[in-house]
């Protein structure tokens, strides 16, 4: 198990906003956590990044407890994640906010460093075009491929993506999941938290649902996106 | 689902005209001489490809950007250089592609701002508690718990708007939008970050607001939600019009599926 | 707001100042649910109890080594600039280190008007006052407001500079020598003569206090309605009866579009603007309404005991501690920043006892005030309730994220 | 609050030996730190070694001193003033020290009615605001200012002088006072303000007009700081000053190198020697406290017959012969110049040039 | 007005001129700390003035303790020794109560996620507290009976007093600029200032450092998940203020050579204004806005007299902000869009 995740409590005030989570993450797998909105996924991965303070129970990354540790350390340790929102640094320009994913990478002069940069153009034309533009000006749905390629190049081993499909065009999200599809591929381990969960079971290796802070049923992807209770709360019914 | 507004007889009324739009920024043209128009009564969609110029748009007809060239008629008045709080008032409002609530304010107070929008009470009406200080915020209030109702969050309506969770943020939104009184409703992707079934209940809401009289315009990466929900759609691609028509039309243009929805739909399920 | 009611059995342990929000909830809450008889009945017992203050002299609050009347003036300056200032920087949320500027323009219209140039009645003086620093605060800040978040606080900060430093050089406002024998309001009731006579309509006592047990002390009186440079005790109480109207008028104004307006500028200036907010109207309206109120307890501050100004009386320090009386009281609640103006106008002169070490200990009291409770003594409820569950989540996360 | 009881005090306790202000405060009110406290120090040792030898004379009779220290700033008087008025142990003022305080409070003072005597207070205006109660022991400033002028014209052979002022009344009037009186000899004059440091601008204006001497009226602190950045950049000239930077201090801001040569005006002589206090101003307000005591002394207990006692009054203290006029200025007074050589001032041997 | 005071003479121009930018030079090595401060947490850091203020003492009791209290006025060459301990000196001092200030009054604060007004506060109180405690450093002294032994530290009775540098430096001409000489001690204060700007904005501009502080200067959260650790990010920004500010401390006894306990109140604000005028949070707008605001308050008070210098420099900031609202070198940008 690269990630292990056993009994996490979170809160905000008195509102518990995840209870007793237990999960694990196979290495080299996808997993995906899947619910309504306010079911807890975000906190589940602010958590795992360092962002929320636990309240009780543990994390652990590749068998060490991190479950209080700083968010550099964990970054440290291969976990990376973009965030919910976006959360690109405005008055950077495109190309200086990939650089800050790498932030803590030792080989920013060498030649894997630049490959993993046209890796991302590639994926994201469009951050090749504005490479100089800033930030806070590219619109919505650039700024989500921006953080997305973000994270990529800091080369995680765990990689937190938090809505990945939100805000883009249809054309797009095919993309970006063919693309999760690719990284995990090449051995990155990717929990995915999504609302369009037909897609996002489709390539998960394992999935959870959440419902109002628990996880109430875990299952693979492909048994997952065929249980009708399933589909009839997630997937969608007809339109 | 198309019996109201604009097919309902009559004539076609422009709500608003884009005439000609340009605006660059630095060497980047957002919009490239765009034009198209919103009959009263209808709900509008504009999509297109991220970076399209689509909440560009938005921003020069509410004021937030100026246009470079070209214009933008409300009600057949041009709307250049109107201060952006006259625009509003003259009956466009908006919603935040990233949400922007008054945080620290309560619900209520929140869609009260909006509805003080055509108030005239001033500073001597309040210190002297005038009738038409009594009447005006009595009005408001029941408007304001109007609008919480028909988007569905009235019992929050005493809770700070920074604790309501992400959707009743965008529902919040968009009362508080509502309450503004405007002709014309601007939605920036409104149905963002929800699930599926919240999105099936968003439907209805821009349907029930297109119903109690409302122009909308919409912006919505979610087909499954325009195509569900509007009259006609504007295509835009790099600024530019690349197709407008009903939905019907827009599902089949190949310029379009080109552009935007890609070939491969297989989660149009 | 029955719903504060069991919001205010906290489960985490709260320092002594969350306790006083609490209380002070639960006083709010007590009065709000008596008849409507009663309410008016405890006001004005308490407004007697104000002015009444300085002659009871209480044992602990009295301060000993400097004249009581005098500090009780001063807390009411204070707390009156507080609530000016609170408008600008609690409703409207702009950020103003220039405020003495405006407390500046009153005194020196009131100087001129009755002193340096024309020999107006005092309170004939007093309305132009406060006109003329309105006037002032529309002038600085029409061009000026424009200019958003932090650098209008340094615009304003040069402004009140500004005030200060032109009236430090020119000639025709005194210059640096500032303006001297400003007469006090008229007194009611017979004149004094100096230097021997004290005048007034009649002698109001004052109590003494001998440990715990209180009696008349007919050596020091308050000559009633006596306006000079002897006794304080006449010009708090107007100083207080200008307070209450201002306080009333706070009141009506917030709770109105006009307060609605005011905040929703705060929290966001563009979406306000989007709503139909003419934010800029308001945040003028905001600044004019605090200068003039500024420029009222200026006034009054001009035509005190000590019939003194100059250009030293308005440093930018004072500024400084405008601001943080309204923050350490409550930044947007009328009652907070009245808490902290009397605060950080009383704090200086009950430390007087640590004589040198006064300043020293006031400003530790204010870092460890700011550290202690962030939101401010009295905060807005919602405020408060906010901060209230945080608090809660610190407790309950125990031992969260160490740093390093 | 409280009204002044000094009016209710019986009167007339004449002929016993021990008067009911017996136990009771003098008050000193003056700068006592800040960037002029040595001045008041010095008076508060005046006044420590009157009320020392009087006590030694009159075992059973103590009289005490109370400081209020204004730190020099007339801003802050008018705070101290009215808790001396309201003090009920306080029969009597000795101060204001500096003239802007003195023109701050006066009027509190007068309104309340308590007698005061001021060692030090030059500028000219304070006298004549009608107070009936306020009196000086020392000579003003126009006296001073001409003296200065004519010093610098004729004995020194200034011929392009800079004036320079701090904008505060005794600056302002001795400063004022000097340019006028040089007329066209006067070729710039600015102004610094109190607290200031950096000269630089003033220096350069000052080297710009090619003044061969400079006047500076004000205290100390910024005199010191003004001398030295002259030096610095490049100043050759005289430095002079009136009596506000008539300290030691002066030369310790300066430092020794640029202080020498600076010339500082006071009208105050020297102590008669073996006077057991220090400093200018010492003597005059150790005279201003045996008037007082003198009143005592003479059987006066209210602040009505105190002040009669004081208008009244002749004699000779130790800064030389005390008598006032009917404004309260007193009547006679002599001008000195005081040198800075080989880095000190020389505070013993000073020139009188009036 | 005096346009001929300015204009008339080009050795004065060039005296008013060489002025401005020596002190603004010093502005500006000031003004870093607020900016970098500003840009990293939004807060005005209102007790960097006093930071600035201890540097002044450390350089004067670095002399002192060097060279006793003898009073004697050197050439800069005789004094250099000394002064380069009292530089160094003077930065440690600064550096420790900036990181003092980080520690006690701002950290809490962040750590709550308080509103950023109330750290202004806080740091109100601190630069209060701060000040009067070296104001009272005789008292101190006293507590543990050295006052005596530290007397020329200390200045028993007068520790409010102006305190000056024993050794005051007579500037020597170095070249002439048309007429006006250019001493070394101008070379040198606005050499080393130049030098210590440049060495700072390499410093954020090109290591990982600096790309981690201008991150948590943008947005917190997502710095942390690059692997930021912003403790420490803010740690070091308050070191470096606090460090550029000793710096300027060290220039400023140069120039001056003496202080007091609030010798940095009117320069902190100067300094502040300098920062606002660049464009705050932007290095290079700090060395502007200083360099600009020193030389542009001298050519006023020699047009206007000196007593209008500060007013010359307010008058200025406002009519740059109403022309360039954020400031000279400030981007518009770390704002969200509509
Ligand atoms: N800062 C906060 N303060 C208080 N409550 C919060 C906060 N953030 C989240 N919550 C609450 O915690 C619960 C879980 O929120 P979370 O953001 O994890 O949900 P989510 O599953 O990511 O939902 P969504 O699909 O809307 O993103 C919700 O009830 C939400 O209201
Ligand atoms: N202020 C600005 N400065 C520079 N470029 C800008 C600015 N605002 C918008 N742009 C650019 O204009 C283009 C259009 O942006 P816009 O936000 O309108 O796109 P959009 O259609 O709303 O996209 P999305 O679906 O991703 O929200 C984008 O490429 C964006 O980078
Ligand atoms: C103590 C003296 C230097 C005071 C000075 N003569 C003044 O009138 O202010
Ligand atoms: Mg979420
Ligand atoms: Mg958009």
């Amino acid at each position: 198990m690269l990630l292990e995740v056993e009994g996490l409590c979170v809160n905000y005030g008195h509102i518990e906003a995840i209870r007793d989570v237990t999960f694990g993450v196979e290495e080299g797998t996808v997993a995906t956590l899947i619910g309504a909105n306010g079911a807890g996924k975000t906190t589940t991965l602010k958590t795992l990044s360092g962002l929320r303070k636990v309240r009780a129970g543990a994390v652990r990354f590749d068998g060490k407890d991190i479950t209080h540790a700083p968010p550099y350390q964990r970054v440290l340790l291969g976990i990376s994640q973009s965030p919910e929102g976006r959360g690109c640094f405005p008055g950077m320009t495109v190309l200086e906010n990939l650089d800050m994913g790498a932030f803590l990478r030792k080989d920013r002069k060498s030649a894997a460093y630049r490959a993993d940069l046209d890796r991302v153009f590639d994926l994201f034309p469009r951050l090749k075009e504005r490479e100089r533009q800033a930030a806070g000006s590219m619109s919505g749905g650039e700024q989500q491929m921006l953080a997305i390629g973000r994270a990529l190049m800091a080369k995680p081993r765990l990689l937190l993506l938090d809505e990945p499909s939100m805000g883009l065009a249809p054309k797009l999200i095919q993309q970006i999941f063919t693309i999760i599809g690719e990284i995990n591929q090449q051995g990155t381990t990717v929990l995915l938290v999504e609302q369009n969960a037909a897609q996002a079971l489709k390539r998960a290796d394992t999935a959870h649902i959440l419902e109002t802070g628990e996880i109430v049923r875990s299952g693979s992807g492909r048994e997952l996106s065929g249980d009708d209770s399933v589909k009839a709360a997630y997937l969608g019914g007809d339109l | 689902m198309s019996e109201t507004g604009a097919q309902t007889g009559g004539p076609l009324t422009k709500v608003l005209e884009v005439d000609d739009v340009t605006i660059r920024f630095g060497g980047l043209t957002a919009l490239d001489s765009v034009s198209f128009d919103i009959r009263e009564g209808e709900i509008l969609g504009l999509i297109g490809p991220n970076g399209a110029g689509k909440t560009t748009c938005f921003n020069v007809m509410t004021g937030v950007y100026q246009a470079t060239s070209g214009q933008v008629l409300f009600d057949g008045k041009p709307l250049t250089k109107l201060a952006r709080h006259k625009i509003t008032q003259l009956g466009i409002a908006r919603t935040f592609q990233n949400i922007r609530l008054f945080r620290s304010m309560t619900v209520l107070e929140n869609v009260m701002v909006g509805a003080d929008a055509h108030s005239k009470v001033g500073f001597w009406d309040a210190l002297l508690r005038t009738p038409r200080h009594r009447h005006t915020e009595s009005e408001s209030t029941t408007r304001a718990k109007e609008l919480l109702k028909i988007v569905g969050i009235s019992a929050r309506h005493d809770e700070l708007a920074a604790n309501l969770s992400y959707g009743d943020q965008r529902r919040l939104e968009i009362a508080r939008a509502m309450a503004t009184g405007p002709k014309l409703l601007c939605l920036d992707e409104p149905a963002a970050g929800f699930n599926p079934a919240e999105k099936l209940k968003l439907m209805e809401l821009i349907r029930r607001v297109r119903d109690e009289g409302y122009t909308v315009l919409l912006i919505e990466h979610d087909m499954r939600l325009v195509m569900g929900v509007t009259d006609r759609i504007v295509v835009l691609e790099f600024g530019r019009k690349i197709a407008e028509g009903t939905p019907a039309e827009i599902r089949d243009n190949p310029a379009v599926i080109a552009a935007y929805l890609g070939v491969d739909e297989e989660d149009a399920s | 707001m029955s719903a504060a009611t069991t919001e205010r059995t906290p489960a985490v342990a709260l320092n002594p100042l969350q306790r006083l929000g609490l209380w002070w909830d639960g006083v709010v809450d007590r009065y709000n649910a008596l008849p409507k008889l009663s309410r008016l009945l405890l006001v004005i017992l308490f407004v007697l109890f104000c002015y009444a203050l300085p002659l009871l002299r209480p044992p602990i609050i009295t301060t000993n080594a400097i004249d009581f009347g005098g500090v009780m003036f001063s807390v009411a300056a204070f707390a009156l600039v507080a609530l000016g200032l609170n408008i600008v920087i609690g409703y409207a949320g702009l950020l103003d280190l220039g405020y003495v500027g405006f407390y500046a323009v009153g005194a020196y219209t009131t100087g001129v008007l009755t002193t340096y140039h024309w020999h107006w009645p005092f309170f004939l003086a007093l309305p132009l006052a406060i006109a003329v620093t309105m006037v002032t605060g529309v002038i600085l800040g029409a061009p000026t407001l424009r200019v958003r978040g932090d650098y209008l606080a340094i615009v304003t900060l040069g402004f009140g500079e500004i005030i200060r430093i032109c009236v430090n050089n020119v000639q025709w406002l005194g210059a640096s020598a500032g303006i001297k024998d400003i007469p006090h309001p008229n007194t009611i009731g017979k004149k004094p003569v100096p230097p021997f006579d004290p005048g007034g309509m009649f002698a109001i006592p004052h109590l003494k206090w001998n440990g715990w047990v209180p009696s008349l002390d007919k050596v020091h009186e308050t000559h009633f309605l006596v306006f000079g440079a002897v006794d304080a005790i006449p010009y708090y109480w107007l100083l207080l009866t200008a307070m209450i109207l201002v306080l009333l008028g706070d009141r009506l104004v917030k709770a109105s579009r006009v307060g609605r307006a005011w905040e929703a500028t705060r929290e966001d200036e563009d979406a306000a603007e989007l709503m139909g907010v003419p934010t800029f109207k308001y945040k003028l309206m905001a600044f004019a309404l605090g200068a003039a109120i500024g420029g009222l307890s200026g006034s009054f501050y001009a035509s005190s005991q000590g019939g003194y100004i100059s250009p030293d009386s308005f440093p930018l320090l004072l500024s400084m501690l405008f601001v943080a009386a309204v923050i350490v009281g409550g930044s947007g609640n009328r009652w907070g920043a009245m808490a902290g103006g009397t605060l950080v106008a009383y704090l200086p002169e009950r430390f007087r006892a640590f004589a040198d070490y006064r300043l020293l200990v006031f400003g530790l009291a204010l870092t460890v005030l700011a550290v202690w409770r962030p939101e401010g003594l009295l905060p807005p409820r919602r405020t408060r309730r906010a901060k209230l569950v945080e608090a809660q989540i610190d407790e309950l996360e125990g031992e969260g994220v160490v740093d390093e | 609050g409280s009204s002044n009881d000094n009016n209710k005090t019986s009167s007339g306790s004449s002929g016993s030996s021990k008067s009911s202000l017996c136990g009771k405060n003098i008050a000193f009110l003056g700068a006592l730190t800040g960037d002029a406290g040595a001045l008041g120090q010095n008076m508060v040792n005046g006044i420590n070694l009157a009320l020392k030898e009087y006590t030694g004379k009159h075992a059973d009779c103590k009289i005490g001193l109370k400081t209020f220290d204004s730190q020099g700033s007339a801003d802050k008087a008018p705070a101290l003033a009215t808790q001396i008025i309201n003090d009920d142990s306080i029969f009597g003022l000795v101060g204001p020290g500096f003239s802007g305080e003195s023109l701050a409070t006066g009027k509190t003072f007068f309104q309340a009615g308590l007698p005061s005597i001021s060692p030090s207070a030059t500028n000219v205006t304070i006298t004549q605001q009608g107070w009936t109660t306020w009196h000086r022991v020392i000579g003003n400033d126009d006296a001073q200012g001409s003296s200065d002028a004519k010093y610098l014209t004729t004995t020194v052979g200034a011929k392009k002088i800079y004036v320079i002022d701090d904008g505060q009344d005794y600056s302002k009037g001795l400063a004022g006072k000097v340019k006028s009186e040089l007329g066209s000899a006067a070729i710039g004059s600015d102004q610094i303000s109190k607290g200031q440091t950096d000269m630089s601008a003033v220096v350069t204006k000052v080297k710009a007009a090619g003044a061969d001497a400079v006047f500076y009226g004000g205290y100390y602190t910024e005199a010191g700081l003004l001398a030295k950045q002259l030096r610095q950049g490049g100043f050759k000239g005289t430095f002079m000053s009136g009596d506000g930077a008539e300290d030691p201090n002066f030369v310790k801001v300066a430092g020794a190198q640029a202080a020498n040569g600076a010339l500082l005006s006071a009208p105050a002589g020297p102590a008669p020697s073996g006077f057991a206090a220090s400093g200018l101003y010492a003597t005059q307000a150790y005279d201003a406290t045996n008037i007082f005591l003198a009143a005592l002394d003479a059987g006066k207990t209210s602040a009505k017959d105190i002040n009669s006692f004081i208008g009244s009054y002749t004699g000779t203290g130790a800064s030389g012969p005390i008598a006032f006029d009917d404004k309260g200025d007193i009547k006679q007074s002599t001008i000195y110049v005081y040198k800075v050589a080989n880095g000190q001032l020389d505070v013993n041997n000073p020139e009188a040039i009036k | 007005m005096d346009l001929g005071a300015l204009f008339g003479n080009l050795n004065n121009f060039l005296d008013f001129t060489v002025g401005g930018l020596v002190f603004g030079a010093i502005y500006a090595l000031i003004a870093l700390g607020y900016t970098m401060v500003y840009g990293v947490l939004q807060l005005i850091n209102f007790a960097h003035s006093e930071v600035f203020m201890y540097g002044t003492f450390a350089v004067a009791w670095t002399f002192i303790l060097l060279h006793g209290t003898g009073d004697a006025s050197w050439s800069l060459g005789r004094a250099l020794p000394i002064l380069l301990v009292a530089l160094v000196a003077a930065m440690l001092m600064s550096a420790a109560i900036a990181l003092l200030l980080e520690r006690v009054a701002y950290r809490p604060l962040i750590n709550k996620n308080a509103p950023k007004l109330i750290a202004l506060i806080s740091a109100i109180g601190a630069s209060f507290a701060l000040a009067e405690a070296m104001g009272l450093r005789d008292r101190f002294a006293s507590w543990v009976h050295l006052d005596h032994k530290l007397a020329n530290y200390v200045a028993p009775d007068k520790a409010r007093d102006v305190y000056s540098n024993p050794v005051s430096i007579q500037p020597h001409g170095l070249f002439h600029l048309g007429g006006y000489e250019v001493t070394d001690v101008d070379v040198v204060v606005i050499v080393a200032a130049l030098a210590m700007m440049f060495a700072l904005d390499m410093f954020v501009r090109r290591t990982r450092f600096g790309r981690g502080i201008r991150a948590v200067a943008q947005d917190p959260e997502s710095a942390a998940l690059m692997g930021v650790n912003s403790t420490r990010v803010v740690q070091v920004t308050f070191l470096v203020g606090g460090l550029m500010a000793g710096a300027a401390a060290t220039l400023y006894m140069m120039k001056i050579g003496s202080t007091r306990q609030n010798a940095g109140f009117i320069l902190g604000v100067k300094a502040f204004t300098a920062a606002v005028m660049g464009g705050i949070g932007n290095l290079r707008g700090a060395l502007l806005g200083g360099l600009l605001l020193g030389v542009m308050e001298n050519w006023g008070s020699a047009v206007f007299g000196s007593e209008w210098k500060d007013v010359v420099a307010f008058v200025l900031l406002v009519l740059i902000l109403l022309v360039r609202p954020s400031g000279l070198l400030g981007e518009a940008l770390g704002k969200a869009r509509a």
